[in-house]
């Protein structure tokens, strides 16, 4: 953590290319390392197979070797950092984006288990690599708000309805969808359209848009300062873990849309829900104490959105592409 | 005066002036504009209705019929017990949950949480709504109900 | 393993009381050092905190300890035995028992996600980790099978298929109940009866009964003869997560019967299906090349049974105890 | 001689003479005695029925009930489409895997992965039975039946 540039540069730098060097340092860093790794490339590490996606056995195996124990991370520095050094607004501003992602690991959490019914033996795998890997992101934000912020509470749901009124009321837009549409999943686990509609919100939009932005700006903003060095060292490693979530994502509706070239529309329909609600917010949220506008947030998402549909080849119909410039920069994920 | 029953012909009708006039001004205030904007655009165009079902109701399952149209509730009754409710979005939730809702449980959950759940009907196309909903839903939450008569269920 | 006993004593012996020291070895041991593990100090392990169970978090916290990477095992010498070393006799009565559990911990890989929808959400962490542990020693057997047995196939699927031969024709008494008893759950995530019907099948009999008596017999035959050293360690570390799951699941049926004592009618009429299709065999399996005798076998499942229905205070009227008495010593797990 | 149509009368005809015969010789020789003797004593007491559907027949979901009674079976006939058969266990499977059944797709795995499930009944009063049920199954799928008629579908 000795680099401090600005939580946006890269924003505005664009793509960057990767050394195999950074690749295996990515790879290969322990926990204790993930300190050291810089969130800008993680988040280019997601993409960096995204044009010729793993299968589903080698994104098993690189589980095994990346997978972390939440128990390791010690919050103490945390704590100090967040009573003692940043102020009040960075607080606010970081509680709003933050809860959302509390909330939103929880609920991917809970929602995958149906997933892995209709899926193939090998995408099992993979997603009971992801199960496990949702539960302990749950517990991760857990402890935070627990031992950094301070919220009491008996088990998890006590601490989730304490930060609760942190959450947007437009949360209900992207998670509650998938909680409908896990509910068709569940009725109907081999309907492949359905399971198109589920994949789209979860891994495409939640997981590909709202989760990477989030990363992003809460941990540019910890790299940039200085601070928090356990939540950064944790939530770097859930970055990590999300490039496999993406990646297995995108795989899923790459495979799902080459072989019957109709599921484009299901892809279609189901943002074109996602985009219009994506385009109200309910409350302000403040940015700028973390270094960042609302619009550098909004270019974030575009970006992120962008690079996915581009690498995966799903193209956008012009009135999808006119939603997408209306995205209003309003964070969550899982 | 006391309060009308839970899914009693006076609480429909309370419900359907509740909905009618929206969320009050207090109510409001704590939101962004653009988000009421988006509110009263989807209420003035919503020609949709709603089945809200209450599935272990002592008599059997009944619903709350709602139906939309001119931005306005044209339409709000008890239907059943007995019968399929016929509506654009079927939904149901169970005794318990309507009476958490009541008394002030969170609509966003009661939605994330399934505890209500769209049972027949389109999906994508009643999220497009989701806000909408869920400010209905927490309208209705506030209308007074007496679930004493239901208590020894 | 320098020690080299017989594989029935520890049966005759009864209960063994495990030293602290034994204990932290057993809990603490990396991949590479459970070669060193006495199997039946596992198994003894699995009792250990079954009076007052562990609550699920401790279990989880365990999990992120004891959890190992599939990939790590060498398979060479396991192949040199099984070729060189080993009678055709005892390879034959070793695919016997072992194809069971292939197929076995590939069905409740697949069939526990279902369980984790009504589950409390402490109790979810625990589940997202066996998900994730059965789909691991899913790739164990599947490694075993390819890389020592020598079956051919492209995929996880084909190599169950050709180890299905082996498979007994009353495999699909536990194991298709505990499929249409998960489509129950699919159906009702929330009934708890049937959630207790599936947990008995699932917890108290295929893990707690059938999977241990498995694993007692392969691993104290490998033990003995000093045979299968990568098989010995993956499958005694499947018995350390073993011992997770099944006091997880007896802590599921002790909490659901004190919270409705009404419930142990839906234990009492699993286990009464489950003992009647138990007292069936359809090909006699030939014990000895591996140490044991058909009595011994039955011994041991009872023991088994008992333990963990003493233990946890469950008590069966005198049918299902008569119903007991006539298992047949068949084997499989998951 | 041609095979009787899948799903027909004659074709329910040859299942219910195949099932009264049970297991032929050759089967039988590679299970222990004690398998058949369950089988047997299951089979001398069965008095439920089954009604095994097919999900997408062309028609419509059809089902073939079978009713068992003093050791044999004393109704078995193609019911539908259209109506909801009355059986003690209602089973439903989709034309592909009543297809592959045909083609020697083994029973228990058909159980196993669900490519046969039942939808109404008891499950542990029907697992009581699931030895004698999955060995009916096979024969099922050695009584000969053509497809070609489906083929289209």
């Amino acid at each position: 953590m000795t680099e401090r540039k600005s939580p946006t540069a890269v924003l505005h730098e664009g793509p960057r290319a990767l050394s195999d060097q950074q690749v295996r340092q990515i790879e290969g860093a322990a926990l204790k390392e993930v300190l050291d790794v810089d969130i800008d490339d993680v988040i280019e590490y997601v993409h960096k197979d995204m044009r010729s996606l793993p299968d589903y056995t080698t994104l098993y195996r690189k589980y095994l070797k990346q997978r972390w124990d939440v128990y390791d991370l010690d919050f103490a520095q945390d704590k100090i950092d967040w009573t003692e050094k940043m102020t009040e607004p960075e607080r606010q501003s970081f509680l709003a984006i933050a809860s959302g992602f509390h909330h939103g690991e929880r609920q991917v959490e809970i929602e995958l288990p149906v997933f892995m019914i209709g899926a193939g033996e090998e995408e099992k795998l993979h997603i009971s690599a992801q199960i496990e890997d949702e539960a302990r992101h749950t517990v991760f934000f857990d402890r935070f708000y627990r031992e950094v912020v301070g919220l009491q509470g008996g088990d998890i749901m006590a601490i989730l309805d304490a930060s609760f009124p942190w959450v947007s009321e437009t949360f209900v837009g992207p998670f509650g969808l998938l909680a409908y549409q896990a509910d068709e999943v569940r009725r109907n686990p081999y309907d492949e359209r359905a399971r198109v509609r589920y994949g789209t919100t979860y891994f495409l939009w939640i997981e590909g848009v709202l989760a990477l932005s989030v990363m992003k700006v809460t941990l540019s903003y910890a790299r940039w300062r200085g601070f928090l060095p356990a939540y950064y060292t944790g939530f770097t490693a859930t970055c990590r873990d999300e490039s496999r979530h993406v990646q297995g994502g995108m795989k899923y509706l790459q495979d799902a849309v080459r072989k019957d070239p109709t599921m484009i529309r299901e892809i279609h329909e189901t943002l074109r829900t996602i985009l219009m609600l994506a385009g109200v917010a309910s409350r302000e949220v403040i940015y700028e104490p973390l270094g960042w506008t609302q619009d550098e947030v909004r270019m974030l998402m575009f970006q992120q959105l962008g690079r996915k549909l581009n690498d995966v080849g799903i193209t956008l119909p012009p009135d999808l592409q006119a939603m997408v410039s209306s995205v209003q920069p309003v964070l969550a994920g899982g | 005066m006391s309060e009308p029953e839970f899914f009693s012909p006076a609480w429909a009708a309370a419900v359907r002036d509740a909905l009618s006039a929206g969320p009050p001004e207090p109510d409001r205030a704590g939101k962004l504009q653009m988000y009421w904007d988006f509110f009263d655009r989807v209420k003035a165009g919503y020609a949709s209705s709603w089945a809200l079902g209450c599935r272990d109701l002592p008599a059997g399952p009944a619903s709350l019929f709602i139906q939309w149209g001119g931005g306005t509730v044209t339409d709000c009754r008890v239907t059943g017990p007995g019968g399929t409710p016929e509506a654009t979005y079927v939904l149901g939730m169970d005794y318990a949950d309507w009476q958490a809702l009541h008394d002030g449980y969170d609509p966003q959950r009661t939605v994330m949480y399934r505890k209500i759940l769209v049972e027949e009907g389109n999906i994508l196309e009643f999220f497009k709504g989701i806000y909408f909903f869920t400010e209905c839903l927490a309208v209705i939450g506030k209308v007074p109900a007496g679930f004493g008569a239901l208590a020894a269920h």
